[in-house]
């Protein structure tokens, strides 16, 4: 399976990086497209059906769309007003802090004992069902935190971006 | 972005251009949309201004009679009989019996092609899949077949002269037109059964583009536009012109005045037009075709004006001749029911959808031939 | 299945770098909210990661990742609407521009 | 897809393995790429014979026996017309957008059980999957809009994502009910679940409400008339596929009808039972039935949409809007109700009998509600 | 909006069900599906039905029944005709049209021309695939390409034709001109007596088939057994109006005129054609310009020049003018 991986992950970088360093925005947009779904094809990788299902449905179908619609609505699409470059005042030091990070990070990943840890037992079948009953279950807590969550996040990203609609 | 700043949806500037799939022909809206609604509407015409007027002046009277055939290219007939009344009325012609009878159907038949027509462009308007269309078609297949029997031509028949018209009915082709007409009554059902009970039609033509009755009479609108917004006037019934005198036929009028009243309006003139033809079909007397006194060529007509209008399917179709007495018309005028009944198109559009307009614009009915002459 | 965990927590680090790099160097603010984006998603595969390799007994990593893929969602939607009042106000979404704390 | 790596395995072990894998995978594909693009150029076929004979003329009836050619006749035109891409548009996504039309709608049919035994990938969440993909062709709608920098595309791409969003909700609500009562997200369970005489799901009160949702959201997912309002010719022009020609057109119209057959194929699915129906389970040509059944039902899907095209009219965009949100969502969450008082029920007459009061109910309940603008019965009065 | 779902779309449905289920079964009537597979089956165009104008002619071309009176050319409403009449080497109107094209890229196909010709030369066509690679020569139809066969004219249009023929005046014409070789005139041949002997002999022909030019000379005849010469004695001179025959030409026609009244003088300088392109024919024209009724003497189109200086010329003598 490593080609398979390996490939995935290529593609999911360069539409990482990509979706980074493009100044048309829209362009930017395709590219973390393409990026949200190589995490799905990952997720279907580690046998975590149900979360690439899901990570399609809510990222590519919403999230995309209204980042899509946010664009529209700021009208400046090239993300650079005048063709000046679409980097930030200090954009080196924001690379340079990044850069030293990964390859920490790197660094302490294959010092540590975990590297080379195999899965080990497949998951058995009917993930779905379990997910199911888990979610009524042990976390409904949780589940209901998250409904108020989400009803809170959807009223108040309609007040705010209508705030004034009405004033006019 | 207005001064505000608050987000003001930029108004849209769309033209719903000359070539566009809805609009009967060539003929522009410039459109300012904010979101889907009409704020401003333009109607810009003159794409198919072909000088026919102009034209009338340096041809003899009859020469301009196939001209006019190209005026509302779907009404031929009533053309025809527009411009041979005006002309009658300024020399005094005569026109026999037969002649008047065979002008009655053959005016009621264009009203029905026209009726028929129209209904069927307004729901392919709405979407319907050109179904109507086609079965409205297949209706006016056989009107054609009559026309050009009698005429020689489908559409442009030139067929009616000063004093009566060029070719008499024979028996084959009375029979021919009794029988279009026996058929029509079973075609108007079927299509109110496919159409007039639609939900879907009845949500997009209730009260989307009403015309108030008195802006329909300042605005001098004529036809079924007007008729739909409760002006009871028919020429047929107001001039009393040709023989429609000898027919009782009744003369529908809607209240509401919205695209779907005009809709109703005109299946009702068709059944109407039915009615009339029936009558017209059964007591068609024989006797001269043609006044013998019409002369064909070197005619002249007295110096002086005249104006002879009809009641042709869009409206009052209106003649206005000016003649020196020579063979040439001195001036010549057309009043063309679309044309006027264009003017109000934006008032019946403000406020609307961008998919009302179209609807709005396929029930006034408009044909480009006459609006821009 | 004889992908180490190694390579997969090297390849989540790495693209919550690139996150990182374009939420601090890109001036637009959309931008910007896109790579939070990319920062969210690469802490998620880290989630299923550890779920598969160490204890894919229990699917508390999934329901974890689950959750996570929500708040993510919920966050770029209000994300989203304040750019928008702030574009607004400000008439661009120039990060640089926004320094007046203005009420 | 594991079956049939089994299946190279036995016939010819000396197949080096990477092969047999490549082939296991590419094979399905091929199948289910090469049965549902005839199907969509029979479609296409018979969408312009259906709709002639409709309107009182032939249809196509030039090329080939029955005009039987017409689709490779359209084909061949539409390669070999020019591709134009308005200078102003935005190259790649202008290119992007056709594309990413057609992949979903051909995703999708990897979770169609096509027959007994047929199916490309039987995911255990097949039908979330399937739903999660339709999603994504939202996007394309909205590329195509905003690349071809003309008004009218805007505006048609604007109403097409507003119709497609505002349509998946109540479709993915229709669904869960299948789903609540087969117990599973795989489609082949689903339609296993169907089995039994009046086993179909459609059978069921929820089970025909559900239906009747599912059917008409995935008309409006497909822009199909009545809500075919994206590309209305009438009012703008072509919609978002107005400014492409040549090739990306008919990627255009190939995602279209494809969708059409997907949605088809999973309404059958989840409603009609399938592949099921007498005769599936014969040991020898067990399989080949139950793939006529599923092509039949199939079938009967698609002309249903062909007869809704060539008789309604099109519904205008709030109408649209206003019929998702304020009569199909709330019908769906109280099918959800329906279903679970039919399950939770003694036995299956008093379950049967108690969602189908709710469910009337709710429905006279809501058109009541929503009958906000009544069409009066207009008279006519005549001048003497 | 809400009931979307009521009794009015099922309607619909059925309907348009009915129509594709029973379009199978009566299929072939034209009145279900109405459309004709145009190349392989033609519809049956009625008699009346009229595409583009041809010229008849009777029997061989040269007897074409058009005496290029230029009527149909000023009254055609777009002007898409055009006619030159043919003259023989001294310029006598041979009355027959030299060049007529038609442009149908130009004709609305109204029939006025049909309508309006005074010798029915011109009818409707009922032939509509006309159309050509070239925009500009292949529309233009000259002469040969437009004369078509009574008979071909019977067969499209039996009715009409029949009715046409009943009604038509056969009008005399000078038959086409033998091969152009120099023609010797009456006057260098014919002593005085025997040119006079000639017209009337050649009028004594009149009516009864084409005249011949040159013309028979008249010659003593020798009666049979005795040597004796008798001259062949023509008929007396007819008092009606000898001249009106459109073959003579304008000078022998005022020769035969010369000591008659104005109005026949008049009379003797129109084209001959009573083709009413004046408003009236020949006679009445003449008398209305001799009455002074009308002072317009140019309406003889037919006459051209010739007849227009000729008539201002008598009403100049006769003081009129």
């Amino acid at each position: 399976m490593n080609i398979v991986f390996l490939t995935l992950s290529a593609i999911m970088v360069l539409g990482a990086v990509l979706a980074v360093t493009l100044r048309n925005l829209v362009h930017c947009l395709l590219a973390l497209v393409v990026f949200f779904l190589g995490i799905a094809g990952h997720f279907f990788l580690l046998k975590a059906d149900f979360l690439g299902a899901a990570q399609i449905l809510i990222y590519i179908g919403a999230v995309a769309v209204l980042i899509l619609f946010a664009i529209m609505l700021t009208r400046n699409i090239s993300g650079t007003e005048g063709g000046r470059s679409s980097l930030g005042g200090a954009w080196w030091l924001g690379v340079g802090l990044a850069s030293s990070l990964a390859g920490m990070m790197c660094v302490f990943v294959r010092r540590s004992e975990l590297v080379t840890k195999l899965p080990y037992g497949a998951t058995e079948e009917g993930v779905v069902k379990e997910i199911g009953k888990l979610l009524v279950t042990d976390w409904v807590v949780p589940l209901e935190i998250m409904a108020v969550l989400l009803t809170a996040a959807l009223i108040g990203a309609v007040v705010i971006a209508l705030e004034e609609e009405k004033k006019r | 972005m207005s001064a505000t700043g608050i987000i003001q949806t930029q108004t849209l500037e769309v033209s719903l251009g000359p070539q566009h799939p809805s609009t009967h022909g060539v003929f522009r809206m410039d459109v300012v949309l904010d979101g889907e609604y009409v704020v401003k509407l333009k109607p810009v015409m003159g794409y198919l201004h072909r000088n026919h007027e102009q034209l009338a002046e340096k041809m003899t009277w009859l020469g301009s009679m196939p001209y006019t055939d190209r005026l509302d290219y779907f009404c031929s007939m009533t053309n025809n009989w527009a411009y041979a009344l005006a002309v009658e009325k300024m020399t005094g012609l005569k026109v026999p019996e037969r002649a008047e009878y065979i002008r009655v159907i053959m005016a009621e038949l264009t009203r029905l092609l026209n009726h028929s027509c129209a209904i069927g462009f307004l729901l392919s308007d709405c979407g319907a899949w050109f179904t109507p269309v086609l079965y409205a078609l297949r209706e006016r297949e056989w009107i054609l077949d009559f026309f050009e029997t009698v005429s020689g031509a489908r559409m442009m028949c030139n067929y009616m002269r000063f004093g009566g018209v060029r070719v008499d009915l024979d028996d084959a082709s009375l029979a021919m037109a009794r029988n279009i007409v026996a058929r029509w009554p079973a075609f108007l059902d079927e299509f109110e059964k496919l159409m007039t009970e639609n939900e879907v039609l009845l949500a997009r033509t209730q009260r989307v583009g009403i015309l108030s009755r008195n802006l329909a009479i300042n605005a001098s609108v004529s036809g079924p536009v007007a008729r739909a917004s409760g002006v009871e006037y028919d020429i047929r019934k107001v001039d009393k012109y040709g023989v429609y005198d000898r027919f009782d036929f009744g003369v529908p009028v809607g209240e509401a005045g919205d695209t779907f009243d005009r809709y109703m309006i005109r299946i009702l003139e068709m059944r109407e037009a039915v009615k009339i033809l029936e009558q017209a079909l059964r007591d068609i007397p024989a006797g001269p075709f043609i006044a013998p006194e019409a002369k064909l060529r070197n005619f002249k007509v007295p110096a002086g004006d005249g104006y002879g209008r009809i009641e042709a399917p869009k409206g009052e179709l209106g003649f206005y001749l000016v003649s020196e007495g020579g063979a040439k018309p001195y001036r010549y005028h057309v009043r063309p029911p679309s044309f006027i009944n264009l003017t109000i198109l934006e008032d019946m559009c403000l406020g609307q959808k961008v998919a009302d307009t179209v609807i709005i614009l396929g029930s006034v009915d408009i044909v480009l031939g006459e609006v821009d002459r | 299945m004889s992908v180490p965990l190694g390579y997969y927590l090297m390849l989540g680090g790495v693209l919550f770098c690139i996150g990182l790099c374009g939420a601090l160097t890109r001036k637009n603010a959309i931008a910007v909210l896109m790579s939070i984006e990319i920062m969210f998603n690469a802490a998620i595969l880290n989630f299923v990661v550890f779920w598969y390799y160490l204890h894919n007994g229990a699917l508390t990593g999934q329901m974890f990742a689950l959750f996570a893929i929500a708040v993510a969602a919920a966050e770029s939607a209000v994300g989203l609407a304040l750019v928008i009042s702030v574009y607004r106000h400000y008439r661009s979404v120039d990060v640089d521009e926004m320094k007046a704390l203005k009420g | 897809m594991d079956a049939i790596y089994q299946l190279i395995h036995d016939y010819c072990p000396t197949m080096p393995d990477w092969l047999a894998l490549a082939l296991a995978i590419l094979l399905p594909i091929a199948i289910v790429m090469g049965v549902f693009l005839t199907v969509f150029a029979l479609l296409t076929w018979v969408e312009r014979k259906a709709l002639g004979r409709i309107q009182n003329r032939r249809g196509p009836n030039r090329v080939g026996p029955v005009g039987l050619f017409q689709p490779i006749a359209d084909g061949l035109k539409l390669l070999t017309k020019e591709d134009i891409v308005p200078n102003a548009a935005d190259k790649v996504v202008h290119f992007l957008a056709p594309v990413l039309v057609v992949v979903p709608a051909f995703m999708v049919l990897a979770v169609v059980p096509v027959a007994k035994g047929f199916i490309a990938v039987d995911l255990n969440i097949g039908v979330l999957f399937a739903l999660a993909v339709s999603t994504a062709s939202v996007l394309a709608l909205f590329m195509a809009g905003w690349a071809s920098h003309n008004k009218f595309s805007l505006l048609g791409a604007m109403r097409g994502v507003a119709q497609v969003v505002s349509y998946e909700v109540p479709m993915v609500l229709a669904a869960v009910v299948v789903l609540m009562a087969s117990g599973s997200l795989s489609s082949v369970s689903i339609v296993e679940a169907q089995r039994g005489l009046t086993g179909w799901f459609v059978c069921k009160p929820w089970g025909l409400v559900g239906f009747v949702i599912f059917q008409l959201c995935a008309m409006a997912e497909v822009a199909r008339t009545p809500f075919d309002l994206p590309e209305a010719e009438s009012e703008i022009v072509a919609g978002y596929h107005t400014e492409y020609s040549g090739f990306k057109f008919a990627l255009f119209q190939m995602g279209e009808y494809v969708a059409a057959i997907t949605m088809g194929g999973i309404t059958v699915t989840m409603f009609l039972g399938g592949y099921l129906g007498p005769g599936c389970d014969l040991p020898k040509f067990g399989w080949l039935i139950s793939a006529c059944w599923f092509f039949a039902k199939l079938g009967i899907i698609v002309v249903i949409n062909i007869w809704a095209r060539g008789t309604w009219p099109r519904v205008r965009v709030d109408q649209l809007l206003g019929f998702a949100w304020k009569l199909l969502l709330p019908l769906s969450l109280v099918n959800i109700v329906a279903m679970a008082v039919w399950h939770f029920a003694p036995n299956k007459l008093v379950g049967w009998v108690e969602s189908a009061v709710l469910l009337a109910v709710a429905i006279v309940a809501l058109v009541k509600i929503n009958a906000g603008q009544t069409f009066e019965k207009r008279s006519y009065r005549f001048t003497s | 909006m809400s009931n979307l779902l009521g009794k009015g779309m099922i309607d619909g449905l059925v309907v348009t069900a009915k129509n594709f289920v029973t379009s199978y079964f009566d299929g072939n009537r034209k009145d279900r599906l109405f459309t004709y597979q145009y190349p392989e089956e033609r519809m049956k165009l009625p008699e009346n039905s009229r595409t583009f104008p041809f010229l008849v002619y009777d029997g061989t071309p040269d007897q074409m029944r058009c005496t290029a009176c230029k009527v149909c050319e000023t009254e055609c409403p777009p002007q898409c005709i055009y006619i030159v009449m043919e003259r023989d080497a001294n310029g006598k109107p041979l009355l027959r049209p030299r060049v007529f094209d038609i442009d149908i890229s130009v004709c609305m196909q109204c029939g006025i021309c049909a309508e309006v010709c005074p010798t029915n030369a011109i009818k409707m066509d009922c032939d509509f695939e006309r159309s050509a690679h070239g925009r500009f020569e292949t529309l233009l139809s000259h002469l040969p390409e437009l004369l078509k066969s009574n008979d071909y004219y019977h067969q499209i249009k039996s009715a009409e034709a029949t009715r046409v023929d009943a009604t038509r005046k056969p009008v005399k014409k000078a038959a086409a001109p033998a091969p152009v070789k120099p023609m010797p005139t009456p006057a260098d041949i014919l002593t005085e007596d025997e040119r006079s002997a000639w017209q009337r002999g050649c009028q004594s022909e009149i009516g009864t088939g084409p005249i011949v030019w040159p013309p028979p000379v008249v010659v003593k005849k020798k009666v049979a057994g005795t040597n004796t010469e008798q001259n062949v004695s023509a008929a007396p001179l007819p008092t009606g109006t000898p001249w009106h025959d459109s073959g003579i030409d304008i000078a022998a026609r005022m020769e035969l005129a010369k000591d008659r009244s104005l109005a026949d003088k008049l009379m003797a300088a129109m084209a001959q054609l009573d083709c009413q392109a004046c408003g009236y024919d020949c006679r009445g024209y003449a008398d209305a310009l001799a009455s002074g009724t009308n002072s317009d003497f140019t309406l003889c189109t037919p006459g051209e020049e010739e007849t227009k200086n000729m008539l201002e010329k008598l009403l100049k003598e006769a003081g009129k003018l």
